[in-house]
């Protein structure tokens, strides 16, 4: 099969069962977080990158660019459909847009995935410096 | 003729319904400074936010036109349910511009925010630029969209323009959003290039025309004919040729949605259906 | 040791009320009847990431100060901002929320609720065409199709099937668990056949599951309950289905139109719709039209992908469309344990559910102009204060990025990332467990919050800060009159 | 704190007082015999017109379907707003008026109670929450029991006191006020899209007829004393030829009426007394209606009067709105609460050319008119269904002045105007029948002791209007009546003044007042009815009473029963 270094596809966020769980923990939590900076992709789509599961991935999209880690998704097949938690990784990279009726878009933005096995997925705090900056006043 | 000029870059929502030529008419440039107006949770007056100067002309027409220059992309509700004169904008405008507007012309030379043309019911809107949302949509919850009049927009505009639409034209010489004429009952919407998808979901009457390319049309349209022209408003007919589909079967609809054949070659499958 | 029952669970919109909590020494020990959810948060709520002390940002850091600075630094923020706003709510009392909205009046600023990122969309719908909708024991009564479209009950809520719909005992409709038993049965026998079949004969992969191409299985025309699952993946809860619709991303809103011509035996012109077999539908269309009693649960794989507000429009229009054939009902899946009850006192104190503005001293409501999401992308607001939410966590970077510009209020039980970028932050009690107060399940029942244990020393509840910073900004708002 | 009313003509007319000349005085918060003089804060009344504050029977303002309406019509509300004052919360009116708004403005118009009809008895602490949040006035809501699956359950078999027990343990639970009947039965066959076409059809799955209901439920009031009768909401209700239940719906318990006294509330009868075969040959059932409340004293009715403007029907009728929205084509919102009841909410616009909406309105008023005894029929317009309850003004100046319903006349659909009985109705209401109409017979009805009058005892809310009887005639000045009625000189609440000049001065919270009922053998939480809890609701039974701290100002009432 053709490995392609960049696969186009589609992003959808949403809540899965182990976030619900690590959010009533604490937004803070070990749980929570490592909940939320994974990226679940069809096992086929990580053999066209060329990678195996739990390798870090880079995912672009107009608003910006995310370093999380694969997983396999266990509800294949859903060819070049990725699935991100809800939480801060993905909202770096969601569509801000309303449309004039308050919602931004969490659903059904087109991305491109590539393996980043050298870039780290960042902490947290880590994240958020790098999002927003220092916060001083 | 008066003039206005913000004093200042704007950083908070300024409710400006007071611009109106039917307010200002009369008036004299002191009191018109003083008219009310808020800028985020205070109320100030019109003078604090803008500089009023006034162009003494005899020429009656003039008199009562309002020109604006700078950015007033956060001044929301100018010429809101205006009958009469005519506003001219230099710069971008924020939400409402020409709210249930009944008469007279509002020109602007920059980009403006949604709800433009909201529940208008006469009067002319021409817009040298983008729109955003909801051009001449009506308010929330609300059946009672545009009812009159002309909307033309040289530019873009976003989702749901011309929602509700009852009655009067809009022209777009650029692109469209989604849901173009959703629910429109009578009228016309023009789209001199693309529209996003679903244009005229559950419209009933009326009818759409889009020049350029239309991703794909509800599956609750059929197709018609073909047309060779479209008439857009009197003494404008536009060359085809058109996919005419009429819709939307889920409202019973009898709308007419004319699509340009040789923009749309991935609709040409609906051929065998004629 | 203490057993206190009948416990409301204050994680998701269900709102099961039938928790049983063992406590002990003033700490919860034992959950008894709750999900995965419910026991994670009774049982992990007062974790080291609990907030003690009131905090204030001095010179870039977060400092440890009194609850009076706290308030007073907070309420002044308040009182002098110019286009402040004041988010979250969905999670915590009603009687909290209410105490919010007179703030949000006293200090002219917008007050949202997070229906704004979840159900607003639907609310607009409902607001141009109406709901049929029920209580949730009206469809354990009396539902014999039951669809959930857009939404993942089976991770997101729980225990809704088996509390109210296709897996609970209703006066006239019966369980469909054991139905679902056999069927798993069934299925490991047939996957048991198939891989040895397999390992004799092909000895390669498998050849791909045929989910997208997913025929109506003849069992759909049983007696009795029905459960149906439409989404854009196969989630968990699309494995317990009797049917599992896979649409297109983005391509719900064709899906549902299709089934409002089919619904009224009109010809389409198109074979497929959002990927699905035309025939496949009208099979599903006709399971609809034939019913006792029909339900549609949607969730935010509706009101988030492509059409918004538009998809459940013609889902809602789909169902009352339904009523003229027979009874069908549908109902938002609301997350947020309290965001119904969030909706509701918005309305009655206001008229409007969320995105409120009282910059003019009066109720304004707008969303996309008066919703928190989009004040920021305009980086209209000033000051923000923040309850029972994680915006920075929520929000897209771009409205993010602007609230962080704020001067910051936060109200939370945890330290979570927009605390760590407030300017004040205050330490709240967990509502429903160490405060009572009042909710409303997504069906609009309204249910009682208990207080089970007392907080940790020194913390307030939600209701007792904002009473504080309340009071606060009106002694600073009269010194201000009187000074001027 | 003491007050003295000096020199108004009074109206009260349950003490039999009819526009004389009196003072009233007032003491911590009830009216009193005298006060002292010199200390006492005075009105001066000269020239006006003193009532006791107005009692409303019958008016939607809060609770669940309530606020489903607020929250599906952002357009009806958003150009009719308050803005916030130094005493007031800001809000927004129209036909579904924020709950706050309602309060400010009934205490406008002399407003001081007001009975809010239809509350499930599973969402009562919605109910109760809105209402605590409804100020200036006093307050208390009607359970909805008709459809309740114990209600149908006992009165199948025969177990009348089993089901009063229950009756009292369910509006004592909900802090509930009388028991709301609507469209008995019907609500339950709605359940799978039913309904009931006749008082004697049988209910799906429970072998047992709206008669059955009606009658036992009536039996079950009589058996608890409770001070209001059965409020119903008739079957067939907003149906052509629907007068015809009416009249059954009251003879069907005539023979359950002792000592002359109201056992059945009719209410908003409008609604039933279509006569006709379908909505071209509409025609007034008013007539027929009035004949048989004028030979009969078991009844008590209220208008339920239509007003030509865009407003929002809403009630517990299901069927009954599913039509509306057939007919209308307007948004449409429907709520069935588990084994209780229904709900329903469609947006209405009530035309004046529309032949069916003018009949409506001629109809209220030909019932109000024809029926001779004004402690039989009130002025309601079941809030906001056939109109908001700020059109009670207009209304007023209609049951005044034959001029005024001329004027209006004139501009009705001319078919209606050839069928309505109002040209041939010469009657004009008088100050003292205005009274009893808008507030001594709503309380007597009521059964409410201290309210609806001024006699010594009785609570000081009272409302004095800017009208003088001596000088003004309501049959030509009704303008003037009109606008007296709209906004009150004060109206006074708790013995405080709390309305004057046109604002409100002052924020008071009202009280909720509910019914504490004693029965002998209360029905128990015993481990049978935990299980039927389980089976029958969705909520534990502990989590489903409405416990006090839900009522801002909670003001129960004793009720002994009979059994």
């Amino acid at each position: 099969m053709e490995k392609n270094q960049k696969l186009r596809v589609t992003l959808l966020t949403g809540r899965t069962i182990e976030q619900g769980v690590g959010k009533e923990r604490g937004k803070s939590s070990k749980e929570y977080l490592e909940s939320v900076s994974v990226c679940y992709m069809d096992p086929e789509d990580l053999k066209r990158l060329g990678i195996k599961e739990k390798t870090n991935i880079m995912v672009s999209t107009d608003y910006g660019s995310v370093v999380v880690k694969a997983l396999k998704s266990l509800r294949a097949p859903h060819p070049s459909v990725i699935f991100i938690p809800y939480g801060p990784w993905a909202n770096v990279i969601v569509n801000p847009e309303t449309h004039g009726i308050g919602m931004p878009s969490f659903k059904g933005i087109p991305a491109e995935v590539e393996p980043a096995p050298d870039k780290p997925v960042l902490s947290l705090e880590e994240l958020l410096v790098e999002q927003f900056g220092k916060k001083s006043k | 003729m008066i003039t206005l000029t913000p004093k200042k870059e704007f950083r908070f929502p300024v409710i400006a319904e007071c611009i109106n030529p039917d307010i200002f008419h009369d008036k004299t440039t002191k009191e018109i400074e003083e008219l009310k107006i808020w800028e985020g949770n205070k109320q100030k007056m019109l003078g604090e936010l803008f500089k009023v100067e006034e162009n003494r002309t005899e020429n009656p027409q003039e008199r009562e036109a309002i020109t604006i220059n700078g950015n007033l992309n956060k001044v929301r509700r100018i010429g809101a349910g205006m009958k009469s004169g005519e506003i001219i904008i230099h710069g971008d405008v924020g939400m409402h511009l020409g709210e249930e507007m009944k008469g007279g012309k509002i020109t602007v030379h920059g980009n403006v925010g949604s709800w433009a043309g909201s529940m208008m019911k006469s009067g002319t809107i021409e817009i040298h630029g983008n729109v955003s949302d909801y051009l001449g949509a009506p308010y929330r919850g609300s059946i009672e969209g545009m009812r009159g009049g002309k909307i033309v927009v040289y530019g873009n505009v976003g989702n749901e323009a011309g929602a509700y639409m009852k009655n009067g034209l809009i022209k777009i010489y650029g692109n469209a959003g989604q849901f173009l004429g959703l629910r429109m009952r009578d009228g016309t919407i023009f789209v001199e290039k693309d529209s996003g998808g679903r244009a005229g979901a559950c419209m009933k009457g009326g009818k759409i025309v889009v020049g350029g390319f239309l991703e794909s049309v509800l599956p609750t349209f059929t197709i018609d004919s073909i047309k060779e022209k479209v008439k857009i408003e009197e003494g404008e007919t536009i060359a085809g040729p058109f996919y005419l589909f009429i819709g939307d079967l889920v409202e019973n609809g009898e709308g007419k949605l004319y699509l340009s054949k040789e923009k749309n070659p991935h609709l040409n499958h609906y051929e065998r259906l004629l | 040791m203490t057993v206190v029952k009948a416990v409301t669970c204050p994680v998701c919109g269900s709102l099961c009320d039938d928790i049983e909590l063992t406590v002990e020494d003033g700490r919860i020990v034992k959950v008894k009847n709750g999900c995965a959810l419910c026991e994670s948060k009774f049982l992990g709520y007062n974790s080291e990431h609990r907030l003690l002390k009131p905090l204030i940002r001095k010179k870039e850091e977060l400092v440890k100060v009194s609850w009076k600075e706290a308030v007073g630094r907070a309420a002044e923020i308040l009182a002098e901002a110019n286009y402040p706003i004041l988010y979250g709510w969905s999670s915590t009392s009603c009687e909290a929320i209410s105490l919010g909205l007179e703030l949000a009046e006293e200090v002219g600023g917008v007050i949202d609720n997070t229906s704004v990122v979840c159900h607003g969309p639907s609310i607009l719908s409902i607001q141009e065409v109406g709901i049929p909708s029920c209580t949730l024991g009206q469809i354990r009564h009396r539902a014999d199709l039951v669809v959930y479209w857009g939404s993942n009950p089976w991770s997101a809520h729980p225990r809704h099937i088996e509390r109210y719909t296709a897996f609970s005992e209703g006066r006239f409709e019966r369980s469909a668990w054991k139905g679902y038993l056999n069927k798993i049965k069934a299925s490991i026998v047939r996957k048991k056949i198939e891989s040895a079949i397999r390992r004799v004969f092909f000895k390669g992969k498998p050849s791909a599951p045929s989910n997208i191409r997913n025929e109506p299985p003849s069992t759909l025309q049983k007696e009795g309950r029905k459960l149906i699952i439409i989404d854009v993946r196969k989630t968990r809860s699309a494995e317990i289905a009797d049917y599992f619709i896979q649409v297109e991303p983005n391509k719900d809103y064709e899906l549902l139109q299709a089934f409002r011509a089919l619904i009224r035996d009109q010809e389409i012109d198109v074979d497929t719709v959002a990927g699905v077999p035309v025939e496949y539908l009208e099979e599903v269309a006709d399971l609809m039209i034939r019913c006792d009693f029909g339900v549609l649960f949607f969730g935010l794989g509706l009101t988030m992908s492509s059409g918004k507000l538009r998809n459940i429009d013609a889902a809602l229009s789909l169902v009352r469309d339904l009523n003229m054939w027979t009874k069908f009902v549908i109902m938002p899946m609301r997350g947020h344990f309290n965001v119904t009850g969030a909706n509701t006192v918005f309305t009655w104190q206001t008229g409007y559910p969320y995105a409120v503005d009282f910059s003019l001293g009066y109720p304004q409501y707008n969303p996309g102009e008066t919703s928190v999401v989009d004040v920021l992308l305009r980086k209209e607001s000033d000051a923000a204060l923040i309850i029972a939410s994680d915006p920075v966590a929520n929000f897209p970077k771009a409205a993010a990025e602007h609230l962080v510009k704020n001067l910051l209020i936060v109200i939370d039980p945890h330290m979570n990332a927009t605390a760590q970028l407030a300017d004040v932050v205050l330490p709240s009690s967990f509502v429903g467990i160490e405060a009572g107060g009042t909710a409303y399940r997504m069906d609009h029942v309204p249910l009682p919050l208990k207080k089970v244990v007392d907080p940790p020393r020194g913390i307030l509840s939600d209701e007792e800060i904002l009473r504080r910073i309340l009071a606060e900004v009106r002694k600073i708002k009269k010194r201000r009159a009187e000074e001027s | 704190m003491e007050l003295l009313i000096r020199n108004g003509f009074v109206y009260d007319p349950i003490n039999g007082v009819d526009g004389e000349k009196m003072d009233i005085a007032v003491k911590d918060g009830k009216i009193v015999e005298k006060v002292n003089e010199r200390k006492a804060r005075k009105i001066d009344a000269f020239g006006m017109m003193v009532m006791p504050g107005g009692v409303d029977i019958h008016c939607h303002i809060a609770g669940s379907e309530v606020n489903s309406g607020r929250l599906l019509r952002p357009e009806d509300h958003f150009r009719d707003f308050e803005r916030k004052t130094a005493v007031t919360r800001s809000g927004v009116g129209y036909s579904i008026p924020s709950t706050f708004t309602t309060g400010y403005r009934y205490s406008r118009m002399g407003y001081t109670t007001i009975m809010n009809p239809s509350m499930p008895p599973l969402e009562a602490k919605h109910t109760h929450e809105e209402l605590s949040d409804t100020p200036m006035v006093d307050k208390a809501s009607y359970p909805l029991l008709g459809d309740w699956w114990f209600v149908l359950e006992y009165l199948k078999d025969g177990k009348i006191e089993e089901c009063a027990r229950h009756v009292a343990w369910i509006i004592t639970s909900t802090k509930g006020y009388a028991i709301k009947i609507v469209n008995a039965g019907g609500l339950e066959a709605w359940g799978f899209g039913g309904n009931v076409q006749s008082l004697d059809d049988q209910i799906p799955c429970f072998c047992i007829t709206p008669r059955e209901i009606i009658r036992g439920l009536c039996k079950v009031n009589r058996l608890l004393n409770l001070p209001h009768t059965i409020h119903v909401h008739t079957n067939n209700l907003g149906k052509p030829g629907n007068y015809i239940t009416a009249l059954e719906t009251m003879k069907c318990i005539e023979d359950l009426a002792t000592e002359n006294k109201p056992i059945i509330h009719i209410t908003h009868c409008q609604f039933s007394a279509f006569k006709g075969g379908d909505w071209r040959t509409l025609e007034s059932g008013a007539e027929e209606i009035a004949n048989y409340v004028n030979a009969h004293s078991h009844v008590t009715l209220d208008m339920g009067q239509v007003i030509f403007t865009d407003t929002t029907t809403m009630t517990a009728d299901g069927p009954f709105q599913y039509t509306l929205y057939e007919l209308s084509g307007n948004k449409w919102v429907n709520h069935d609460v588990e084994t209780e009841t229904s709900a329903g909410i469609v947006p209405f616009h009530y035309l004046r050319k529309s032949y069916v909406h003018a009949i409506q309105w001629s109809i209220g008023l030909e019932l109000a008119l024809l029926i001779k005894d004004p402690w039989k029929i009130f002025l309601t317009t079941d809030h906001p269904n056939g109109g908001p309850f700020t059109s009670y003004p207009r209304i007023i100046a209609w049951l005044m002045s034959r001029k005024a319903r001329e004027a209006t006349l004139k501009k009705i659909n001319p078919r209606a105007r050839s069928r309505s009985l109002l040209p041939s109705i010469n009657r004009e209401l008088s100050f003292k029948e205005i009274a009893i109409m808008t507030r001594a017979g709503q309380a007597k009805a009521l059964g409410l002791k201290g309210k609806g009058h001024l006699g010594i005892g009785a609570d000081a809310d009272i409302a004095i209007y800017n009208l003088n009887p001596e000088t003004i005639d309501p049959s030509k000045k009704y303008r003037i009546v009109r606008k007296a009625f709209k906004r009150a000189a004060y109206t006074i609440k708790n013995g405080k003044i709390v309305f004057k000049n046109g604002e409100i001065v002052k924020h008071l919270d009202g009280a909720t007042m509910w019914l504490d009922v004693k029965v002998s053998e209360p029905a128990k939480i015993s481990e049978d009815m935990r299980r039927r809890f389980r089976e029958y609701w969705t909520v534990e039974c502990e989590n489903y009473p409405v416990t006090e701290n839900y009522l801002e100002i909670s003001q129960p009432i004793n009720v002994e029963a009979k059994v």
